[in-house]
């Protein structure tokens, strides 16, 4: 869709943040995704959490891949710089956005295929390198896009609404997040607000690779084949015409629910989440048990949510290569161009 | 008869890799050097660490003949795997070094070659007893023999290895002995100097002897360049290794001992030019090194930085294809993966530099030409170029010059309310503006993306400003053209409608063939191209002649593709000239496949005549 | 004057996707077939799921013609967002119909075109009660309207909503029942029929209507593909899922059910083609489909593929680059990053089908040639072939043809003492022989990679060895031409000294265009290129005129550049005509095209003969 | 090197096994890796494992990406095909081989870089995926072939030879194994070979996705910076010469220690490893409790090897996939080939 500029008038009783800010300062253009679609409603969480943040928007640069979830970044901020990059390949153009100025925040947006599928080794390399950045999945086990294929995190054993069945073992992002050395690895649900949005605060905050796991329903394509009573009509049809012909309009799937707690979340093809919030007594400082923790949980078909693993101080990528304080695309020709006499040196070097 | 020659012969030294030769062997090029006189050196290695045959060539020239000549003089022969060929590769009247320790049949012998015997082993088996010394030792040993029978000044190479070695006196004073006993065995039991001599002289002059790598990433330290990321890859991974080097001496923050660079060994060819056009886009000059199968790999991500238009630099130091084909050896023919990079209709910048003295200064100038043409600028050296040392004129750098960053529209423009399109031609020259992220709090944000959209960076899917977007793209690379290097033209001595083109390291070979050529009354007007976009005045050069033979590393004729497709020149009128087995160009083939076409176009115009 | 037409006109369904209209409009076009009046469809969706606008094209052409026409003379405007471009893009004295349940000012229609408005809304909210069942029933409401409008039988409608429903009887007669309101509404409340009919005709005998994706994977089954790896990357993507669909119909063994194929839906392009290699490197046939995208992703394995001499095919599905560019858009824009794909010196086999056809025949040939001449042999389709129903002649299969496997040497073979080099040139053609991996305990074993090697498959980093190997595979290259579909050429009527060259989806908008040029007093001889390498029939094709039209769907006359470069053709002689703005060329545009270029020249030779 | 064909001449008192063949049934042609490198013991130990598994060496295909390591299929089974594919990207070639003929074994050898770095996709994806193979990694922290650079398996704060620290998180591949779904995962060292064979040989006996992570020293380019003795005449050489010049020759690190017991092995440049060998009492069939006991065992510096986990019965993509037994390759063209009378049913449906 061609992009629709909306007029920005600030209403004198809309609540303003520190920078005397609205939540309007923080919006997009109109989100071409399909209505209730699960990825819409974290769009909207990263708006709240850096409207609460009190951060400039310009501050920002937004990054993602292609997908419907790498779509996003054009739906909200829209007052910050983005990259819709190639596929699978936003960690990589996020590593060099970083380098090249360490002052601004860099926010990731992926999809589950984005990153579980083609984009795994990049996932993997820019957290163990120890980018400085939010990486946020927007998981829901299809590829969205291109219509509806499981997806690397989808469950051993889903069916696809064709009738596939997923035959390989589902890539668990959080557990593997935390295996490969981020400092900051959280799971929530893209209906979870008051959960969400606290979050992506903190990864934000966080020095580091912070990462989130975020469960976001497709409304279009489920994976799950369930018994489905509201949409048999629809889903009649189209199976006859052998095609996503007709896709009816839904409302966003929330969910809220304390810590300790298991919600279960009704899907809109009828099947279900069970998703359990950490509790206070979690220790998120333990590596090893919150493995376990997730795995555990796991082999007893729930999902965890909340902050489930934590390492503050271990520093960053920029750290690592020591970088000077001055970002690096500010440096001026005489910090960067050595003189002609130290080529002089060299030369002698060589002779 | 034996070879008579004074500073102009080919030593080559035939050895097992692993074994310590390399240092050595370079040395005696170095001492040569030293003494005044041009060599030229490559180094014939293959893909392995060691045990397997490595030969190193030293061509001595007082001429100053840089390229690669073919043919050996003198033969330093010190593997056993390799030996027939080495032996028969000599030419007749040459000489062959080699160890004598233990006897060797007169059938694995040449009668017309001069046989020279030191009992090497023998020798390092008396004076040493530790058998990695006894290794090490055998080289310098040699190069102590050799130093005697060319009539070379043992001072310049005690000299070389008090620097090489200084602070580590103990090796300093054992190298020197074996040198000497070297020296000295040749000196009492061989006549000594054999037909081939090196005599002082002055061609050298301030010269420097560098690799083209190092100097790629000194003219990227230069340039501006801050981001590097990269993965190896024979024969680029010294031009990532040279860059860490030189930044770490060069670009450390004198006050904090911080770093001015960011060098990040990626996990691949993919996220390494990824990292680059996320550094690019975000306004830092950066850089990734690789060979063929990294450009493979990189193709989706140049696309995405020609249509987004995105700052980049790739230095290719191209090496055999297809696919792993010939990791350690030479060729030009990744010229079409990367002139058409990507699916759809992409157009990159190249540049060919044709020795280390350019690759500083092309390594420059790719930031400039990439911040200004907000596109990926290819560098385009070779094997031979990047990792063999040659002579070339001494680095220079004015430093009253200024980094060109191209259009970057500033927090001042913004606010003055400067209209701000990303894709918008505003100057007519194709080339629009950009704004750095985080540059205003509410102006000049937009959104970079691979997909088709209008002027102002706006998502669309209409055919109108996807054509016209096309077409300005098309505006800009034809800008371009006045950016990139132009030819450089050597023209015959007398008029010509003969002309050759030729690019990168051919230019060593090339400069030599021309003056062969013109020895032997053939006229021919060279031109070297140093850029694509190929300039008007390649066309007019071309135009100017009857017939023009292309001179190239690669089987296919890339560059000539290039030429014919991009400029609507008859391949008729372009005839190809191609050397591909992985080794270097020489002049005497460049010099035997004109003549022969030359003067088969004779015979066919005479027949004509007479007809 | 409202355009009065029977059996020859353009509807345009102007919609939202994910609204249910696909189906409605698609039975629409079936419907008029039904009537055997050929109908060439198009849809022009947007890169997203839900609500954006897109457009479904349905030309009549009871001539026959396939090509889209350009213009619309019934627009169907069911989109707020897109209605003011809909309304404007009519043909004058067109049809403008449209949901009259709100009122629509004067302003925003045209005085020249014939409004049509039915309440679409009004009536849908009266009738049904579910919101979900209102939007659907909306789309049948409106084509029971336009059945009466524009004359067709309504029973031909019915019918296929029986088909389409069977076995879910209360969709049918709910179906039934919108069709009949949308007619009666309509032959109640406007004047029926308008301008343009439909008229039964006997025009589309027993043809198929089919998508090109469908056909091709058809073909792959019927080409003995039995391993398929994938990625899911529009237009490509129904490819793959029409391939899953008919294996599981007619690969499945009847008695155990089990599977006589793999399809393995891979994590990227580069897995995908990965797997292709290691199975047609173990003897089985496999294939992938992409785009764009994919094609460069795949570049490193495609190098291998070509100097490790494996089969594979490709089928590559070609949409609007560079980059993510316009993935709902077709183009023919890959044709040089297939035919050199891959870093060093390549060339790849292409074949062009033109239509569905073409798709099944040379999707089944593909496998044949990848096993004949072991190398990737990549079919070019594009998302105009591929994701559009075409009307074609009924896919036929000889039940007597035999798999062509290449050469293979067996374990008898090996077992009688034959002797076997993987990569000599035993029968001078250029193409070697092979084993497959087991064949036997002691011999035939040899080791694949993608570094140069001997005849015998062993390492070597000769020079020798190597060219021999590279001018080996040149003669292979030149061998395919006899393998490889022929061009096909339709002669002008009279002699002429012009011609044109085309290839794959321009066809259909070729054939139209070569009458109306021929009506026109035009003479063009026309030539489709179905292959590359280009077999000497295409050269002596050129040669034989002074001047030939190259016409394709890209920016940069990539077929043009193949052309002059493999075959030393004149670039001046080959004239491009280029369509690259994402929409299906036309008839209109070549032949006003090739029209205005022949005039120039005419003009310009008068003006050479007068002066 | 060009390839030295060997005579194979039988001495009747040497060894046979069941198919009558001796060791020299099993070789390759001559190694050209450096003199003492672990992969020549590792591929000894293959051969070993086939010839005692009696297998027929043509029945086995032996696939690898590039690097010294992946050059190794070259020196063991000449009588196998053999695919030296292209960096990385083993796993699918492979996939795509197991394929086309299920009959036969098939063998991956990797390295640490070719899996960790550029193949960790690839890697991940073909085991979740239970390709039935052998997939072994000789791991040695280490680039060899590109002399040296880190890998994504060396040590955070490892050091160079020349001096580089390596900053990023190192990638355990056996626990990643074991996450993504490997059905057998073992972990040896190149100079064991009284543990290396006998995992090698279960590993081939096992149906599905077998990963063995070998710690393999690379004699040439350490990335442990030790206090070494022997050697600083060489490396003082190397140093001011400022290349790897010289390379003496060294002997193979071997390795005996008994189940449950810890050897500490010292490399030639005089630092060392912690090897703890999976005692008795060790539970392989636990997942959770391998990968925490892993990272547990590696907190402490320590390095598990041994069978870490195993599961059986959890089939293999063939059996997912539901093919034939008849290997695809082999299948008849009127096996292939549908009917004539298929393809006018399927005409008539689209008209
Ligand atoms: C190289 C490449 N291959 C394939 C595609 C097609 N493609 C676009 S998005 C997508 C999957 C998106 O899935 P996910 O990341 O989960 O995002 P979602 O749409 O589900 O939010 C694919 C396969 C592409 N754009 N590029
Ligand atoms: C696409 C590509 N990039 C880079 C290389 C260069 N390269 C060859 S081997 C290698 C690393 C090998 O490391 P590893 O797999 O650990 O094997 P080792 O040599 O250590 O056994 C690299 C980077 C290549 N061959 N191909
Ligand atoms: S297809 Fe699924 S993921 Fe994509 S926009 Fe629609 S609901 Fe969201
Ligand atoms: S460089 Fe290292 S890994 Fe390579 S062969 Fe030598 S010792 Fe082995
Ligand atoms: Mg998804
Ligand atoms: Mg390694």
């Amino acid at each position: 869709m061609t992009y629709l500029p909306k007029p920005k008038f600030h209403h004198p009783e809309i609540p303003t943040n520190a920078l005397g800010l609205t939540h309007r300062d923080y919006e997009g253009s109109v989100s071409t995704l399909c209505a209730g679609c699960g990825h819409d409603s974290i769009s909207t969480a990263i708006m709240l959490a850096c409207f609460e943040l009190d951060l400039p928007p310009h501050r920002i640069a937004k990054l993602s891949g292609i997908g419907c979830s790498s779509k996003t970044p054009t739906y909200f901020l829209g007052g910050s710089h983005g990259f819709n990059s190639v596929h699978g390949r936003m960690p990589s153009v996020l590593t060099g956005a970083s380098l090249a100025n360490r002052d601004l925040i860099y926010f990731g947006v992926s999809g589950d295929g984005d990153t579980a599928s083609i984009g795994f080794g990049q996932f993997a390399h820019s957290i163990r390198r120890g980018v400085n950045m939010v990486y946020l999945v927007a998981n829901n086990g299809v590829y969205g896009l291109t219509k509806g294929q499981f997806s690397a995190t989808a469950d051993k054993g889903a069916t696809l609404k064709k009738g596939a069945v997923n035959s390989d073992s589902a890539i668990d992002l959080a557990a593997m997040a935390i295996q490969l050395g981020a400092t900051f690895v959280g799971r929530s649900f893209s209906g979870d607000k008051n959960q969400l949005v606290p979050l992506i605060k903190a990864a934000i905050e966080h020095q580091g690779p912070a990462f989130i796991d975020c469960i976001s329903p497709c409304v279009a394509f489920n994976n799950h084949e369930g018994s489905t009573k509201s949409f048999d009509y629809v889903r009649e049809h189209n199976e006859a015409v052998n095609a996503l012909d007709f896709i009816p309009k839904r409302d966003p799937i929330t969910a809220d629910y304390r810590p300790g707690e298991v919600q279960v979340v009704r899907l809109h093809d009828g099947s279900s989440l069970r998703l359990r919030k950490i509790g206070a007594d979690y220790n998120v400082h333990d590596r090893i048990g919150a493995l376990a923790h997730l795995m555990r949980r796991e082999e007893a078909g729930e999902i965890v949510t909340g902050l489930i693993y934590l390492e503050n101080n271990l520093g960053d990528l920029h750290e690592n290569l020591d970088l000077v304080d001055t970002p690096l695309n500010q440096l001026a020709d005489t910090e960067l161009c050595p003189a002609s006499s130290a080529l002089e040196k060299i030369n002698a070097s060589l002779r | 008869m034996p070879i008579e020659s004074v500073n102009d012969f080919v030593v080559r030294f035939a050895n097992v890799n692993g074994s310590g030769s390399a240092s050595a062997n370079q040395m005696f090029a170095r001492a040569i050097l030293r003494m005044g006189v041009p060599v030229a050196t490559r180094n014939i290695f293959p893909s392995n660490i060691q045990g397997l045959p490595t030969w190193y060539e030293v061509r001595v020239s007082g001429h100053g003949w840089l390229g690669a000549r073919g043919g050996t003089d003198l033969m330093v022969a010190m593997n056993p795997q390799t030996w027939d060929k080495d032996v028969a590769a000599i030419e007749p009247g040459g000489y062959l070094f080699y160890d004598s320790s233990r006897p060797i049949s007169a059938s694995k012998l040449r009668e017309d070659v001069t046989v020279i015997g030191v009992p090497l082993t023998e020798i390092c088996n008396r004076e040493y007893k530790d058998p990695r010394q006894r290794q090490l030792f055998k080289n310098i040993i040699c190069i102590g023999a050799l130093l005697a029978l060319l009539d070379m000044e043992v001072s310049v190479v005690e000299a070389l290895l008090d620097e090489q070695f200084r602070g580590k006196e103990n090796l300093i004073s054992a190298n020197h002995k074996a040198l000497h006993i070297g020296k000295d065995w040749a000196r009492a039991n061989l006549a000594c100097p054999i037909g081939l001599r090196v005599a002082r002289s002055d061609a050298v002059g301030d010269r420097i002897f560098v690799e083209g790598n190092t100097a790629a990433a000194l003219g990227a330290v230069y340039g501006g360049a801050t981001v590097c990321a990269w993965y190896p890859l024979t024969p680029s991974t010294s031009l990532a290794e040279a860059f860490t080097f030189y930044c770490k001496r060069l670009r450390t923050d004198p006050a904090t001992k911080k770093h001015r660079f960011a060098i990040v060994q990626a996990e691949d060819e993919l996220a390494s030019i990824g990292i680059v056009i996320g550094a690019g886009w975000n306004g830092a000059r950066a850089f990734t090194a690789t060979s063929g199968p990294g450009i493979s790999l990189m193709q989706e991500f140049l696309g995405l930085a020609y249509f987004a238009e995105i700052p980049a630099v790739i230095f290719n130091v191209q090496r055999g294809g297809p696919s792993t084909g010939m990791p350690t050896r030479t060729q030009q023919s990744d010229i079409l993966s990367c002139a058409w990079a990507s699916h759809g209709d992409t157009k990159h910048i190249l540049i060919f530099p044709r020795d280390p003295g350019e690759a500083f200064e092309f390594g420059a100038i790719a930031f400039d030409l990439a911040d200004r043409l907000q596109t990926p600028v290819f560098v385009m050296l070779d094997l031979d170029i990047g990792m063999n040392h040659s002579l070339v004129a001494p680095f220079t750098w004015d430093d009253a010059r200024k980094l060109d960053r191209g259009k970057v529209v500033t927090h001042d423009d913004l606010e003055a309310g400067r209209d701000f399109g990303r894709y918008l031609d505003v100057d007519g020259d194709g080339i629009p503006y950009r704004t750095y992220p985080g540059t205003h709090p509410t102006r000049g944000a937009y959104f970079a993306r691979g997909t088709t959209r209008d002027a102002y960076a706006r998502y669309t899917e209409e055919g109108g400003p996807y054509i016209e977007n096309m077409h300005r793209l098309l505006r800009k690379f034809e800008t371009a053209k006045s950016y990139v290097p132009g030819p450089v033209v050597q023209p015959a001595v007398r008029a010509t409608r003969t002309g050759a083109i030729h690019y990168g390291s051919t230019a060593a070979a090339m400069d030599e063939a021309f003056v062969l050529l013109r020895d032997a009354g053939i006229d021919v007007d060279v031109l070297r191209v140093r850029a694509f976009p190929f300039s008007n005045d390649v066309v007019d050069f071309i135009a100017g002649h009857d017939r023009v033979l292309v001179v190239e590393q690669n089987r296919d004729a890339q560059l000539r593709t290039l030429l014919i497709a991009e400029n609507a020149i008859d391949p008729h009128k372009l005839v190809p000239v191609l050397h591909f087995d992985g080794s270097p160009i020489t002049a005497r083939f460049i010099a035997q496949a004109i003549g022969a076409l030359i003067l088969e176009a004779l015979q066919a115009q005479e027949e004509r005549n007479l007809s």
